[in-house]
C-alpha cells in the first residue's frame, strides 16, 4: 500500500503526464501551500505540486540568478529552464518570500510559454502571480486576498472556458475537507506510543497527496489508516522529534530516513507545503470563496505575519504542532539563504528551550547530498544528547 | 595572494553640503536622546517607510538601519588604529552566536547584536534611544519585517508592520522588443502627465494599502495617546512635497557634462531626504544643495578635471568603504549618479486626503515604476539612467547578504551588455561588515574595467 | 571489566583503557593503515599494557571520524559526546569544551551533572584545524612543538593573509619573503586558528572556564590566545589527544 | 622590434620575446618565494631563448600576481587583459575563456574585438583550482602529468565527497587504504574539479569558441570532462601556460606603437 503512494512521488511527473492522458485534463503547477487548491480542483485542474530537481546538474539557472539563494528555488527554475515542467498547462506561483514571489518573473524568462493576447495583456497568462499579503489578520486582510482569489478564479474560469459555480466550489470543498480529516487522524496516530508510522511513511503519504486528484488520495489513505492501526509498532523506542525546515521535497526529504537511522524519529513537523498545515477544515457554513479565503489566512507558515502588538504566532504555531507529540528535541533543517526561517529561530530556540525544555539543532541545508551527509553525524551528536 | 588586511576610508566629499552632513546626523542623533529624556515617545523604523506620519504625530523616529552604517564606519571607542575591530563587526558576530546566520543583512546583524549587548557606554553616537514602539513594513524585502520583529520581541514593545501588496514583476518593462521604445516613454515622465505605473494598479491593492495606513494610525494613538490631526499632516506633506521638488531639481542638475556631483555627494547628501523627509531642516538643506549646484553647472565645474568616462553606480552603498567611489578617479572616470534612494515626482497633492496621496506614494515605491527590487521596474530604472546621465560602464554592487535589492543585476547586466552594449563590472560585498570584502579581487576587477572603458573612449 | 574507548581521527588512532571507571592504560599510534586494521593494532597494544585476566570481559566504544568503520566496536559514539564524558570526568562541574583535531573542530556546552547542552562545530573547511598547523610546518620545516615555542616568545604577529589552509603555504612564504621574525609569523599562523575556534565557541557561549582539548590543545600558544580572545581561564588536560577516547570508554563505564 | 611579456603566477612563472607578431622565445619556471627575482630570471632565460639582449626590448609589459615589483622598467596590465588578448591572438573566435592556474580559476567572457565584457574569479579557496590536483597527487603520489592516463578505465568513479582540498585528500587516502582501484579515486578527484569550476563558467554564461588555458589546459582528464558538462570542444593553445605572457608582449607592442600615435594610457 505504501509503495502506491512511494510510486506517485517517485514517477511524479510520469504520473501527472498519464492523469492528463487518461482524463484530457488541465494540470497547474503550484509552489505554495496559499494557493487555493480547492478552485483548482473545482475546475477539474490537477494541482500538482513543484518541486526541486535533487541533484540534476544544473545549466541555466546561473545566467539568470545569483548563487546566493534559496538552493531550493534554484534548482527547481532550472528544472523549469530544461523544460522538466513543459507538460504543465499553467503555473501558480503566490508571495510565499522574496524569491518565491519572483519566480513570477524567472519562470517566464527561462521557459517562456506565449499565450494568446488581446492589445498586447495575455488573457491568461501562463505563470498566475497570486499577489498574496504578508498578513493574515488585522482589517482589510480578508477583502484584499478575496480579490486576489477572485481574479484568480476568472482567469481560470477563462483558461478551461467554463464558469466555476459556488456549488462546484462547495463539491471541491467536501473533498477537501475529508483529506484535512484523514490527514488529521494520520497526524495522530503519529502522536501515540509505541509509534505505529514512521515519519518518513507519513511524509511520503502526505508528499503524494499533492500530486494526485484528492478523491484517489482521500480512497487510497483511508484504507492505508486502517491497515497503519492494525499492525505492530515499529521496533525499539526511537527519541521522538520534531523537524522544521524549508524546501523539504522528494530530494531533502531523505532527512526523515537519515534521522530515523541514527536512532530518532519524526513525529511532528513544520515543513512549508503540505497538508499538515491544515489543523482543521474548511468552515461549510460561509459563502465557499470566504470560506477558502479564511482558511488560508489561517496558515501560519514561517513569512506570514499577524496585526498582533507582541507577535508570538510562529512560536505558538510550534507549540501547537509539539502538544501532546510528546517530543524531546527539535531539529530545525533550513535552506540557506532563507532568511524567513533564519530569522525566527533564535526566538523559537529561546522558547523552546525556556517554556518547554525541548533543545534545538540548527542545520544548514544547500539543497545538496552534501549537506544531507553533513546532517548525518550531527543528528547522531543530538540523538545521543537526547538519550542521556 | 598576499593580500594586506582591507584599507577602508571614508569617500572624499567635493560639495561643501555634503560635508555639512555628517553634522547634521550628528544633531539628528543628539535630538532624538534629547526627545527620549524630555520623555517623547520614541519610534524605531525602518528608511522606506514614509516619516511624515511621526513628525506630525509628535513620535520622534529613530533608525537602527541607519545606526548600521554608522557602526560600519566606526571603530570600538571611537578609534583610529586599524587593527582594532569595526562596530558592525563586533555586532554581527554577537547575533551570529545566537544563532542568526551571517548571510543575513549586515543591517540585521548589526542592530540585532547592538541590541543583544544592551546598554554599553562607549556606544557610537551615544548608542539608540530606547524606543516605545518599533513600526516595519513588508515591501522591498521580507527581512525587513521579522528582523525588526525580533527587536520588538526583544525589547517587549508593542509591533507594527505596514504591510503593501507584492506587484510582480512588469514584463512590458523588459519584453527585448520593447525596451529601445521605452526610453522616450521616460522623457514624458512629468508630474501629473503620466503615473509611474506600467501595468494599472488595482483598487483593492490601493484600498488594502490605505487600510494598512489607517491602523497604523490608529496602531500610534494607542500607544502615545497622541491624536492625528489631518492639518498638522497636511502641513508635514507639503513641505515634503516642496523638498522633492527640489530634489527633482537636483537630479536634473547632475546630468551636466562634467558632472558637479558624483555618487559618493549623492549618497551621503540622501540623509536628509530619506530620513527627515518633511522638516523645515531638511528642505533648507536641499534648497543649499540646489543652488551650490547651480553654481558649479554655471561655472562648468566637475568633481575630477577632465572626465575621460561617466560610470553609473547600481545598488546600494559599501559603507564600511566609501573610498571605492574616487576609485577610477585616477583613470579620468567619476560615478556621476545612483538610482537608489533618488526620487520621483510625487502624486498630485489631495489635501482633503492626504492618506490616500501617501497610499499612491507607498505603492508607487513598493511596486512602480522606480521599485529596485522588482525585476522589470529595476531594469529599466537603468537603462533609462544610463542613457539620462551618459554612462559609459555601470558598477554594478552584488550586496551578497542582501538578496531582493541584488536579484535584478543578473539581468541588468545582460540587458545593459546585449541590448544597449553598456559593459559592467560587479562588486561583490556586505553592506557594513567588511569581512567578505576582497580588496584584491575589487582593485583586480576595477584596474581591468577601467582598462576597458579607456581603450573603447579612445 | 576493562573497556577500551578508541577515537579513529583523521590525523591518528587514539585509545583508554578504563577499569573500574580508572585510567588504565593508553596509547596513541600514528598508522596509516586502514581504520579498522589500525583500531585492531592498537587494541592489542592496550590490552598488552591493561592489567586484566583472561577470561575478564573486555567491551570496545569507537569515536572519530572513522568510528563506523571499526567492526569490532560494542558501541559507536559520537565524538561531541565522548569529549563531553572525558571532560566532565577530568573537571567536575559544568564547562563549555573546545574539542580541535586535525578534522574538525567542535564547542560542546555541558551542565553540571556533565548532560550535553548544546553543541557546534566546523568540518567543512580546514581552516582553524590541526591541519592548517600541519601545513605551515611543512612550509617553514619545523615541527609542531617548535611553532609553538617560537610563537609564544613573539612580540609581533605577522597575519596570514588567508582564511584557505591550503593557500596558507604561499601567504606563509610571502611573509617570510617580506622579512617578518619566524616568530611572528608563527604566532601570525596561532592567530588565525584561534580566530576560528572564538567563533565556534562563541556559538554554544562560555561562561567561567573554558576546557580545552584534541590535538591543536597541545599548542600552548592557542591556548594563551583563546583565553585573551574570549576572556575566561583556558583549561588545557594533560593528555589532550587523548580526552574523546577516555570519554568513549567512560560512557560504558 | 622586440617586445617582452612576463607573467609571474602564483606557481609558475613565464616569458615570451615577440618580435613584428611572432614569437622569438620563451621561458617557464615555477615561481620562487621571491616574485621580483623569478620576473628576472624568468625573462632572462627568455631573452637567452631568443638570443637576444635586455637592451633591444623596445618594452615589456608585466602581469600576474607580482606584476608591481619586477625590477626592470615595465607596464604592469591586469592578468584578465592579457589573458583575454593572449587567447585573442591564438583563437579570434574565443568567446568564452577558463583560465585555470595553481591558486584562482577565472572564467572570462569577450567580444569579437577581443575585450573582455564579463568576468568572474575564485581565489578565496584551493577546491577547483590547480592546487587541489597538486595536493591530490601529490598524497596518492602520483606525477601531475599522468593524472590523466592513470585515471582512464574507471568504470564507477568514487565521488569525492568534501569540497575542501585537505579533507578531500583524507578522503581519498582513506578510500586507497580501503583498496578501491587508484583509477577509481583519480576519476573522482577530476571529476570533483571539473564540477566546481564548469560552476564558474555558468556564472558568466558559456559561448562559442570556448578556450581552455593554464596549467590545467595540461589535464586532458579535466579538460575532457568540463567539454562533457559544457556539450562543446574546447580549444587549448598549443602552449595553455604561456597565455598570459603572450597577451601581455602583445599589450607591450599596442602600448609602444600607441605611444607614437596618441598619448597612451593614463
Ligand atoms: N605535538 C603534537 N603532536 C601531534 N599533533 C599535534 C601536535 N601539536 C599540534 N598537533 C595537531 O593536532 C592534530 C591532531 O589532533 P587529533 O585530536 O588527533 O585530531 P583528530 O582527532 O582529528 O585525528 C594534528 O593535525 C596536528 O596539527
Ligand atoms: N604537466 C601538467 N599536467 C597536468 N597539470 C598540470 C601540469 N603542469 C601544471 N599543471 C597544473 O597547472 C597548475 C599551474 O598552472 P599555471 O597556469 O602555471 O599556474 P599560474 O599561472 O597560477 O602560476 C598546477 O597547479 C597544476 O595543477
Ligand atoms: S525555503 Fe525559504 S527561501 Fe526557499 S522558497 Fe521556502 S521560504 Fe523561500
Ligand atoms: S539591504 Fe537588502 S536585506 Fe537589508 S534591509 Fe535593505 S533591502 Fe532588506
Ligand atoms: S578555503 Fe581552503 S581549507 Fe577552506 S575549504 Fe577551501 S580548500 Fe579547504
Amino acid at each position: 500500500m505504501a509503495s502506491f503512494f512511494q510510486e506517485w512521488v517517485e514517477y511524479r511527473h510520469e504520473k501527472v503526464r498519464q492523469w492528463k492522458e487518461d482524463t484530457g485534463g488541465k494540470a497547474y503547477g503550484y509552489l505554495c501551500c496559499m494557493t487555493p487548491e480547492e478552485i483548482l480542483y473545482a475546475a477539474g485542474v490537477l494541482p500538482a505540486k513543484v518541486m526541486g530537481a535533487g541533484e540534476a546538474p544544473q545549466e541555466i539557472v546561473d545566467k539568470h540568478l545569483v548563487r546566493y539563494a534559496c538552493p531550493y528555488v534554484r534548482s527547481m527554475l532550472d528544472a523549469a529552464g530544461r523544460g522538466e515542467y513543459s507538460y504543465l498547462d499553467s503555473v501558480v506561483v503566490c508571495n510565499s518570500c522574496d524569491i518565491m514571489s519572483r519566480v513570477e518573473y524567472y519562470w517566464r524568462t527561462m521557459k517562456p510559454h506565449p499565450k494568446s493576447t488581446i492589445l498586447g495583456v495575455e488573457l491568461s497568462p501562463y505563470v498566475l502571480y497570486i499577489k498574496s499579503p504578508e498578513k493574515i489578520s488585522g482589517p482589510g486582510v480578508h477583502e484584499y486576498l478575496r480579490s486576489e482569489f477572485r481574479i484568480f478564479k476568472q482567469h481560470l474560469e477563462r483558461d478551461t472556458k467554463q464558469v466555476i459555480t459556488d456549488d462546484m466550489l462547495e463539491s471541491a470543498i467536501s473533498v477537501y475537507n475529508e483529506h484535512y480529516d484523514l490527514m488529521r487522524k494520520l497526524h495522530d496516530l503519529r502522536k501515540e506510543e509505541p509509534l505505529k508510522v514512521s515519519g518518513s511513511e507519513a511524509f511520503v503519504i502526505e508528499l503524494s497527496s499533492l500530486l494526485m486528484r484528492k478523491d484517489l488520495h482521500n480512497q487510497k489513505l483511508a484504507a492505508h489508516l486502517k491497515n497503519i492501526e492494525t499492525r505492530e509498532p515499529l521496533s525499539g523506542n526511537p527519541v521522538r522529534l520534531f523537524l522544521s525546515g524549508g524546501g523539504v521535497d522528494h530530494f531533502t526529504g531523505q532527512i526523515y530516513t537519515v534521522i530515523e537511522e541514527a536512532g530518532g524519529q519524526v513525529v511532528a513537523e513544520d515543513i512549508g507545503v503540505g497538508s499538515s498545515w491544515f489543523g482543521h477544515g474548511i468552515d461549510t457554513d460561509k459563502p465557499p470563496m470566504d470560506a477558502i479565503v479564511a482558511h488560508r489566512l489561517d496558515v501560519h507558515c514561517p513569512h506570514t505575519m499577524t496585526s498582533e502588538r507582541h507577535p508570538r504566532e510562529r512560536f505558538e504555531y510550534v507549540k501547537s504542532k509539539i502538544k501532546d507529540a510528546n517530543v524531546k528535541g527539535a531539529v530545525f533543517f533550513v535552506p540557506m539563504y532563507c532568511e524567513c526561517r533564519n530569522l525566527e529561530y533564535p526566538f523559537i530556540k529561546e522558547g523552546l528551550r525556556d517554556e518547554l525544555g525541548i533543545p534545538t539543532l540548527y542545520l544548514d541545508s544547500d539543497y545538496s547530498q552534501g549537506s544531507l551527509d553533513e546532517a548525518v553525524s550531527k543528528i547522531e551528536a543530538f540523538i545521543e544528547m537526547l538519550e542521556e | 595572494m598576499a593580500e594586506q588586511t582591507a584599507k577602508t576610508a571614508p569617500s572624499k566629499k567635493s560639495l561643501q553640503t555634503a560635508r555639512e552632513v555628517w553634522p547634521y546626523v550628528k544633531e539628528e542623533y543628539a535630538a532624538a536622546h534629547r526627545a527620549k529624556a524630555e520623555g517623547k515617545p520614541i519610534v524605531w523604523s525602518c528608511a522606506v517607510l514614509p516619516k511624515e506620519l511621526y513628525w506630525a504625530m509628535d513620535v520622534h523616529p529613530v533608525f537602527p538601519e541607519h545606526y548600521a552604517v554608522i557602526t560600519g564606519m566606526m571603530r570600538r571607542g571611537g578609534s583610529k588604529d586599524e587593527n582594532v575591530e569595526k562596530e558592525a563587526v563586533r555586532f554581527a558576530r554577537v547575533a551570529e552566536s545566537a544563532g542568526f546566520s551571517s548571510y543575513l543583512c549586515g543591517y540585521a546583524r548589526s542592530s540585532i547584536g547592538y541590541t543583544m549587548l544592551g546598554d554599553f557606554e562607549d556606544a557610537p553616537l551615544g548608542g539608540l534611544p530606547k524606543p516605545d514602539m518599533i513600526i516595519s513594513t513588508s515591501f522591498v524585502c521580507d527581512l525587513r519585517g521579522k528582523w525588526l520583529r525580533y527587536l520588538a520581541q526583544k525589547l517587549d514593545v508593542p509591533f507594527y508592520v505596514l504591510d503593501v501588496p507584492e506587484r510582480g514583476c512588469d514584463m512590458a518593462l523588459i519584453q527585448p522588443g520593447l525596451r529601445s521604445a521605452l526610453l522616450p516613454f521616460y522623457n514624458k515622465i512629468r508630474r501629473g502627465e503620466r503615473d509611474l505605473f506600467v501595468s494599472p494598479v488595482a483598487d483593492h491593492e490601493l484600498d488594502y494599502t490605505e487600510t494598512q495606513w489607517r491602523e497604523l494610525i490608529r496602531f500610534i494613538e494607542e500607544v502615545t495617546g497622541h491624536k492625528y490631526d489631518q492639518d498638522r499632516f497636511n502641513e508635514v506633506m507639503e513641505t515634503s512635497y516642496r523638498t522633492n521638488e527640489i530634489r527633482l531639481e537636483i537630479l536634473e542638475l547632475r546630468k551636466a557634462r562634467p558632472a558637479p556631483m558624483g555618487v559618493a555627494d549623492g549618497l551621503s547628501t540622501m540623509y536628509p531626504g530619506l530620513y527627515t523627509t518633511g522638516t523645515q531642516k531638511a528642505y533648507d538643506f536641499y534648497v543649499r544643495l540646489r543652488d551650490e549646484l547651480k553654481a558649479r553647472v554655471a561655472k562648468n565645474e566637475g568633481i575630477i578635471p577632465n572626465e575621460r568616462f561617466r560610470l553609473l553606480w547600481m545598488g546600494l552603498a559599501p559603507w564600511f568603504n566609501m573610498s571605492l567611489f574616487n576609485y577610477f578617479e585616477k583613470y579620468g572616470g567619476v560615478f556621476v549618479f545612483e538610482p537608489i534612494y533618488n526620487m520621483v515626482p510625487f502624486p498630485p497633492r489631495t489635501p482633503e486626503n492626504p492618506i490616500r496621496e501617501l497610499t499612491i506614494r507607498t505603492m508607487q515605491q513598493a511596486g512602480g515604476i522606480i521599485a529596485p527590487n522588482m525585476v522589470g521596474q529595476a531594469v529599466s530604472t537603468m537603462v533609462n539612467a544610463a542613457h539620462e546621465y551618459q554612462c559609459a560602464g555601470a558598477v554594478l554592487f552584488y550586496l551578497i547578504t542582501c538578496r531582493p535589492v541584488v536579484y535584478p543585476t543578473t539581468e541588468i547586466a545582460r540587458v545593459l551588455q546585449e541590448d544597449f552594449g553598456i559593459p559592467s563590472v560587479p562588486l561583490e560585498c556586505d553592506l557594513i561588515d567588511e569581512r567578505t570584502y576582497s580588496e584584491a579581487q575589487t582593485f583586480a576587477r576595477f584596474d581591468a574595467f577601467a582598462e576597458q572603458l579607456l581603450k573603447a573612449a579612445a | 571489566m576493562l573497556i577500551v574507548g578508541i577515537d579513529v581521527g583523521q590525523h591518528g588512532i587514539k585509545a583508554v583503557g578504563v577499569k573500574d571507571s580508572a585510567i588504565a592504560s593508553q596509547e596513541v599510534l600514528q598508522s596509516g593503515s586502514e581504520a579498522n586494521v589500525g583500531a585492531g593494532e592498537i587494541l592489542e597494544r592496550i590490552l598488552a599494557q591493561s592489567p586484566h585476566s583472561d577470561n575478564e570481559a573486555v567491551k570496545v566504544v569507537a569515536t572519530g571520524l572513522g568510528r563506523k568503520e571499526v567492526s569490532f566496536a560494542d558501541l559507536r559514539r559520537t565524538q561531541e559526546h565522548c569529549v563531553a564524558k572525558g571532560a566532565h570526568f577530568l573537571m567536575g562541574g559544568a564547562c563549555t569544551i573546545l574539542d580541535a583535531g586535525a578534522g574538525g573542530c567542535r564547542a560542546v556546552r555541558i551542565g553540571p551533572t556533565g548532560k550535553v547542552l548544546e553543541f557546534s562545530g566546523n568540518s567543512k573547511c580546514a581552516c582553524g584545524t590541526g591541519s592548517f598547523f600541519t601545513t605551515a610546518c611543512e612550509v617553514l620545516q619545523i615541527g609542531m612543538d617548535r611553532l609553538d615555542e617560537l610563537a609564544l616568545q613573539a612580540e609581533g604577529l605577522a597575519g596570514v593573509s588567508t582564511t584557505c589552509a591550503v593557500f596558507a603555504e604561499s601567504a606563509i612564504i610571502s611573509n617570510v619573503h617580506r622579512g617578518f621574525g619566524l616568530g611572528d609569523i608563527c604566532a601570525g599562523i596561532c592567530d588565525s586558528v584561534t580566530t576560528r575556534l572564538t567563533d565556534v565557541v562563541h556559538r554554544v557561549g562560555v561562561e567561567e572556564e573554558l576546557f580545552f582539548c584534541g590535538g591543536v590543545a597541545l599548542m600552548r600558544t592557542v591556548g594563551k590566545m583563546l583565553e585573551a580572545q574570549l576572556g575566561v581561564k583556558v583549561h588545557v588536560p594533560e593528555a589532550p589527544l587523548l580526552v574523546a577516547a577516555l570519554g568513549a570508554a567512560l560512557s560504558l563505564a | 622590434m622586440f617586445y617582452a611579456g612576463v607573467d609571474v603566477g602564483s606557481r609558475t612563472a613565464k616569458a615570451i620575446i615577440l618580435h613584428d607578431g611572432r614569437q622569438m622565445g620563451s621561458h617557464l619556471i615555477s615561481t620562487g618565494a621571491d616574485s621580483a627575482e623569478t620576473s628576472k630570471t624568468v625573462l632572462e632565460g627568455a631573452l637567452r631563448d631568443a638570443g637576444l639582449e635586455m637592451g633591444l626590448l623596445k618594452g615589456i609589459v608585466t602581469t600576474g600576481y607580482g606584476r608591481y615589483i619586477a625590477p626592470f622598467p615595465h607596464e604592469s596590465i591586469t592578468e584578465i587583459a592579457c589573458h583575454t588578448r593572449g587567447v585573442h591572438q591564438v583563437f579570434p573566435s574565443a568567446r568564452t575563456i577558463l583560465d585555470m592556474g595553481g591558486q584562482d580559476c577565472k572564467a572570462i567572457r569577450l567580444n569579437e574585438s577581443g575585450d573582455h565584457i564579463n568576468f568572474v574569479m575564485n581565489d578565496k579557496c584551493a577546491a577547483g583550482t590547480g592546487r587541489f590536483l597538486e595536493v591530490l597527487a601529490r598524497s596518492l603520489d602520483v606525477r601531475l602529468e599522468e593524472m590523466t592516463t592513470l585515471a582512464l578505465g574507471a568504470d564507477n568513479p568514487i565521488r569525492i565527497s568534501s569540497v575542501c582540498a585537505v579533507f578531500a585528500k583524507e578522503e581519498a587516502l582513506s578510500h586507497r587504504r580501503r583498496g578501491v582501484p587508484l583509477n577509481a579515486i583519480l576519476a573522482g578527484v577530476l571529476d570533483s574539479v571539473a564540477e566546481r569550476v564548469f560552476k564558474l563558467i555558468n556564472v558568466v554564461g558559456l559561448e562559442e569558441d570556448f578556450v581552455i588555458t593554464g596549467g590545467i589546459a595540461l589535464n586532458a582528464g579535466v579538460v575532457r570532462r568540463i567539454e562533457q558538462r559544457a556539450k562543446m570542444r574546447a580549444l587549448i593553445p598549443p602552449e595553455p601556460q604561456l597565455t598570459g605572457a603572450m597577451g601581455a608582449a602583445w599589450l607591450a607592442k599596442h602600448l609602444d606603437e600607441s605611444k607614437l600615435g596618441k598619448g597612451g594610457y593614463a
